[in-house]
């Protein structure tokens, strides 16, 4: 788990996991096995293509791309103007002409300007020519609070694309998971919008490459079992549900928390299990709670486990408010205690 | 004039409205005589084709239809500029583009029939869907015309793989986009992106002169062409309803493109005879006298004076039988369309369907069919 | 009901509506409701202005705002450059010079456009400027299918938005509504998008001008009392539903038909008042079910009315696909069997 | 240089590097030794300001610093150039503007400390808050702009109501905006709108070679300057280091503005010299000797020069102690700035709190409360 055996900046991964027999998984931050990931996907396919604000010589803000336009060059590690439209666009192009281009968003908060290539464009062009196009595009956005941004650094805008046909969501909440879901996003012919947990970005987590990532799973991740209750969780949320879960456990409450990975589609064979079991369940996301993602998430889980629920599905989430600023974000963010206290709610009905 | 700038500047002209011949100090007429009695079967087969499905819209056959008539030489002059490699981005209103490009002619009225929202395969003649948000394709064709830029970059280590482009002939990048289009931020931020990296790629603005009701004077008050210097690459405006000045002006700026010379705006200074779409009303906005002045300019009356001379009766009245029979034969296609499934919205949201969405049309058709019974 | 007094367009109708005593209440379509409420709001206050495409010499593509430019002349009604972006940054700025502008999308599709300006500038920048500046404007969007048209002329973004704080979200499903929200819409000093229902612009209903518009309301509407069931509809569906309830009459069904009017914020007293008493409810949208409008409701209406609930709430709306082409939207649109095959499963718990 | 044109074409310049005057032929200079006396006072004063809120920064005292260094010339010169009726929009880098507009200078703190996402009150200085979403000040200028127009249009009928403007004098819009916001879909649009109403508004873009990492020549590969005579409106490129050469062409173009002549995009070439903000680091990218060139082009050390003649040392050490005076103050009342209450996020929503918001902003206050106990 705490192995210190962190891969270089630029260490091809695959090779060298290839090589080793039977390798003790190295532990790195999430944001190092999110490059790894670059790195792989563009040493394993020319096609790859990577664009987006200083994402080559600086590396990128968070330094997720950094060495990838040293090894790759300027061809394919591509620092473009600053137009949101434009990367969605261009990237579009690419698509079409047979790339995989992946494109950085360089904050949740800047993806709005794109929203129409994305909403309008990116996920409809499949269809618009009746299968002939394929929109192999990948849209790293990091996402989310908590590291005492300024305005629009903080914001989880997962759900307008939830709501969008045609789009796949993945976030992880791990390196492993870092590593392996943006390595199928990018193997993905469909569009897949990639929310990356930026207050994770340096926690680290074991990383096993594996020889051939495998395909798009869409499957949700029992990230820890328990019997009686549900916490459902996505990127950042995770770690603080694995911990509300710890707390749980000493008051003598099993908490099975389930990491989902894909938001869209969501992994309902997964959750209906969990709560089916379980009885009780509580989303818990940093974004906006009306009309959020909790809300489809309850809303279904009530559809289909009726008469398993003993309680109503609770959503921990932002306040109906824009995201504050950093003095007041620790009051507006999902914390433990919040989780513990909607634990607490659903076991009083 | 309702462009706002010197209403005399039509731009590049090389016929004359009266069908004689001009000269250009920049540009070379490239039609010879058979070119030019191709464009004119092409541009006439257009115009019959363009009423036909007007015709058809009024009879309830089709959702809507989407005019070009006064475009023909603008559309004409420019796709035949284009190299088969060259990829081609149309807006919403290049018919004629599609269908000289070789798209069947039904494939357009599929679309505006509403059984599809595009439906054609872009590979098939490098002609990717109609695009009716103003202006996104823009963006689309700088992103391909870069993929056009990387392929030869790459082109060792992707010929080494499998069914990947590269090693073929130079191409680039055509793309249409109307004077209100030219507003929208997308078409903007193309222009910076096709500049910054000197891409392969030809914005050819069509200036009807009109937005819907909007005047192009709204949009600029310089001539649209103008706008490219700003961002660093030549523009040049064009008479639009002279096909054989359309023709040379996209040739040369393909050309350049081709050679790694960068991008060019082409602004054909044209009109838009018919209402906007079948929906519109022009006569609410448009000034008197307008069309009359424009129906003077017509680009297919004035090919036809320029052929006079070399083409003898029976020739036009080949030309006309032969747009005359595309035209039925769009009619009883057209009405020979077969309705989609009832659950074909759910193919191809994604290239592999959801479990979700395998489940949502299972249970999508048996609701349908429990009223079958 | 069905009076044939109809206003000319141009006509003022609130000196109209004041002359007469106690005047029959004229019978008008909804598209020129939503016209009377324009005008009769630009003649009140001088800072009203309008702005979009076409909207001034051609008086919108629906004419609602027919004859407006005429009257009110091209200061304040503005036919705007191609540049939706534009338009609503535009509006902003408008604001904050102390203007009320109403812009036009021109459908529902075309809003992505300015999707950045409304999400990030025109619902923060009354707290942005701690409370100085207020964000006037009025966004009105003719949404939603069932007109035959093309790509991007038939969508209901409303979701969207609900889940953007710092906005208010109106939609009218009668003449009297669409005349009454809307003057509410512009006299308000917050932002609000206002949704107009496309397809029911030509139908019909009574109109008596209120001497003074009530201030905003936020409240839902019981559109048809009933025992059984709680259908929750808005702008389209509500005739859908209130159809769908004149069916269900015939086999004995109490129907109650709520119109939310409102749909940010929404009105969870008249909502949950009309749950607890039938124990059912339906919500039923066009826009598409995933993560809608309708998961918000039906997970906040299970929270609230745990215990009352006989049978989930039913979600009744789009498919998980972009809005199909004409030939397939009455396939796709909810109509009213599906409605009722929703009550029936609503029944069958 | 990293501009991609002429390295040699700094713009307009009335001062020279060594304290010097030179002529220009369109442009003269308007400040005084009194004038340039007071834009020396208030650059000095911006740049000590600057420093300590930098200091501040690395102390943890602010969650970020965004430092202006090297453009205070671009700032002061521009923003003297308007009168107190002229309506200012900054991005989110233009603090020695706000501050010579009379914004107390903690108020840009109380932002970069996390305690508001913007704060001030537009109207006290009109100055609208900081915009971090690049180029989305541009459209509101904009229409500020048409609101001014409307005003003189609509003034008689509006003075008949209360509170509202008009009869005052003629004003314009002053907006600033970087290099790469140029780039931007919202800061071409705006160029659109400008022109097509002829609005007061004028663009000034501080192209001070960087957004973040990226060179301006990505933006352009022509001066930026040259944008606006694509979209109708003039140009012109000044040299930002040079604060008699703004404030000269600012004030003609306000002028030009306020009489009803439309739009202008002033560049004022310059230079960031230091990193992005206190979260960047420009040694990764900056060419080597780049931040040297720049340095012999100090924007105050030229005034300094130009004033040695006439100031004594004792008036130089005046505003020296005056700056450093200030620059303590701040940091005191940085310091000394409250928390905001923790339920202050829930404030200001909407104008009118809904009844859902009052419920949950109690429901947080009494679990805030739960752990009290
Ligand atoms: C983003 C966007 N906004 C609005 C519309 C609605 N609309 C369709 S065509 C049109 C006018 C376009 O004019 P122009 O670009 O000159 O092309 P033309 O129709 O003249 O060929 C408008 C406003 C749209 N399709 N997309
Ligand atoms: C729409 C948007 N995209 C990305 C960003 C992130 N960002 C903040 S500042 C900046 C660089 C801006 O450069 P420039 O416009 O030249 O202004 P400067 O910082 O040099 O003053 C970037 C990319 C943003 N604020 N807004
Ligand atoms: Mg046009
Ligand atoms: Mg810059």
């Amino acid at each position: 788990m705490t192995t210190t055996r962190m891969p270089r900046p630029g260490t091809l991964l695959v090779p060298e996991a290839r090589s080793a027999a039977e390798p003790a998984p190295v532990s790195v931050p999430l944001a190092r096995a999110l490059g790894a990931g670059l790195r792989d996907a563009m040493a394993a396919d020319p096609k790859v293509v990577l664009l987006g604000e200083d994402v080559g010589r600086l590396g990128g803000v968070f330094r997720v791309t950094e060495g990838l336009q040293e090894e790759f060059g300027e061809a394919r590690v591509i620092d473009s103007p600053l137009s949101e439209s434009g990367i969605v666009g261009a990237a579009i192009g690419l698509a079409m002409r047979g790339y995989r281009p992946v494109c950085e968003i360089q904050f949740d908060g800047f993806v709005y300007p794109a929203f129409d290539q994305i909403v309008t464009q990116l996920s409809r062009l499949h269809q618009r020519s009746a299968g002939h196009l394929r929109m192999a595009v990948t849209i790293r956005i990091p996402y989310g609070g908590g590291i005492h941004a300024v305005e629009h650094h903080s914001e989880s805008p997962e759900a307008y694309f939830a709501h969008t046909p045609g789009l796949r969501l993945l976030t992880p909440s791990t390196s492993a998971d870092a590593y392996l879901l943006l390595r199928q996003a990018i193997a993905c012919d469909d569009p897949v919008i990639f929310f990356e947990p930026k207050r994770r970005y340096w926690e680290r987590g074991p990383l096993t490459v594996p020889e051939d990532p495998p395909p798009l799973m869409e499957r949700a991740r029992v990230a820890r079992p328990g019997t009686d209750i549900t916490l459902i969780a996505y990127g950042p949320t995770v770690r603080t549900c694995l911990d509300a879960a710890s707390a749980a456990a000493a008051d003598g409450r099993s908490v099975e928390v389930v990491d989902l990975r894909s938001l869209a589609p969501l992994d309902w064979a997964t959750l209906t299990g969990s709560v089916r079991r379980t009885g009780r369940a509580v989303v818990v996301h940093e974004a906006v709670v009306t009309a959020g993602l909790g809300a489809e998430i309850a809303a279904r889980l009530t559809e289909e486990c009726f008469y398993h629920l003993e309680a109503p599905v609770g959503r921990v989430g932002g306040y109906h408010a824009p995201y504050p600023p950093a003095r007041l974000e620790h009051e507006y963010l999902p914390d433990l205690d919040r989780v513990l206290d909607a634990v607490d709610r659903a076991f009083r009905y | 004039m309702s462009s706002g700038d010197s209403s005399d500047d039509y731009g590049v002209r090389l016929l004359n409205p009266d069908g004689s011949a001009c000269e250009h100090v920049d540009f070379l007429a490239l039609l010879g005589v058979e070119g030019l009695k191709g464009c004119y079967g092409a541009m006439l087969r257009a115009r019959h084709l363009d009423e036909a499905a007007t015709a058809l819209q009024r009879q309830g056959e089709l959702v809507l239809w989407i005019p070009l008539r006064g475009q023909e030489a603008a559309q004409i002059g420019s796709v035949r500029a284009a190299s088969p490699a060259d990829f081609i981005f149309p807006s919403y209103r290049e018919h004629a583009v599609a269908w000289d490009r070789g798209l069947p002619a039904v494939e357009v009225l599929r679309l505006l029939r509403g059984i599809t929202h595009g439906g054609w395969d872009p590979a098939a003649h490098n002609l990717a869907n109609y695009a009716l948000v103003l202006a996104s394709q823009t963006l689309h064709a700088v992103g391909y015309a870069l993929g056009l830029q990387l392929d030869a970059q790459l082109g060792p280590r992707l010929d080494a793989q499998a069914g990947v482009p590269g090693g073929q002939e130079p191409a680039a990048v055509l793309v249409y986009l109307g004077d209100g289009a030219m507003s929208q931020g997308d078409a903007n931020e193309a222009f910076v992106w096709a500049a910054s990296f000197n891409a392969p790629v030809v914005f050819f603005c069509q200036n009807n002169q009109w937005a819907i009701s909007t005047p192009a004077a709204r949009q600029s008050r310089v001539p649209l062409a103008a706008r490219a210097a700003g961002f660093g690459f030549p523009g040049v405006r064009v008479d639009g309803n002279d096909v054989v000045a359309v023709h040379s002006v996209t040739s040369s700026a393909l050309a350049r493109a081709r050679v790694g010379e960068g991008p060019t705006l082409i602004e054909a200074y044209t009109y838009r005879m018919g209402p906007h779409t079948t929906s519109d009303d022009p006569t609410r906005y448009q000034p008197a006298g307008e069309v009359d002045h424009w129906r003077a300019l017509d680009p297919i009356d004035r090919v036809e004076r320029a052929l006079a001379p070399v083409c003898d009766a029976a020739w036009f009245g080949e030309q006309r039988a032969e747009a005359e029979a595309a035209a039925a034969r769009l009619r009883t296609e057209t009405l020979a369309l077969p309705d989609p499934p009832p659950d074909a919205f759910f193919d191809e949201v994604l290239v592999t369907e959801t479990e979700e969405a395998r489940a949502q049309r299972a249970s999508f058709r048996e609701y349908r069919e429990s009223f079958q019974v």
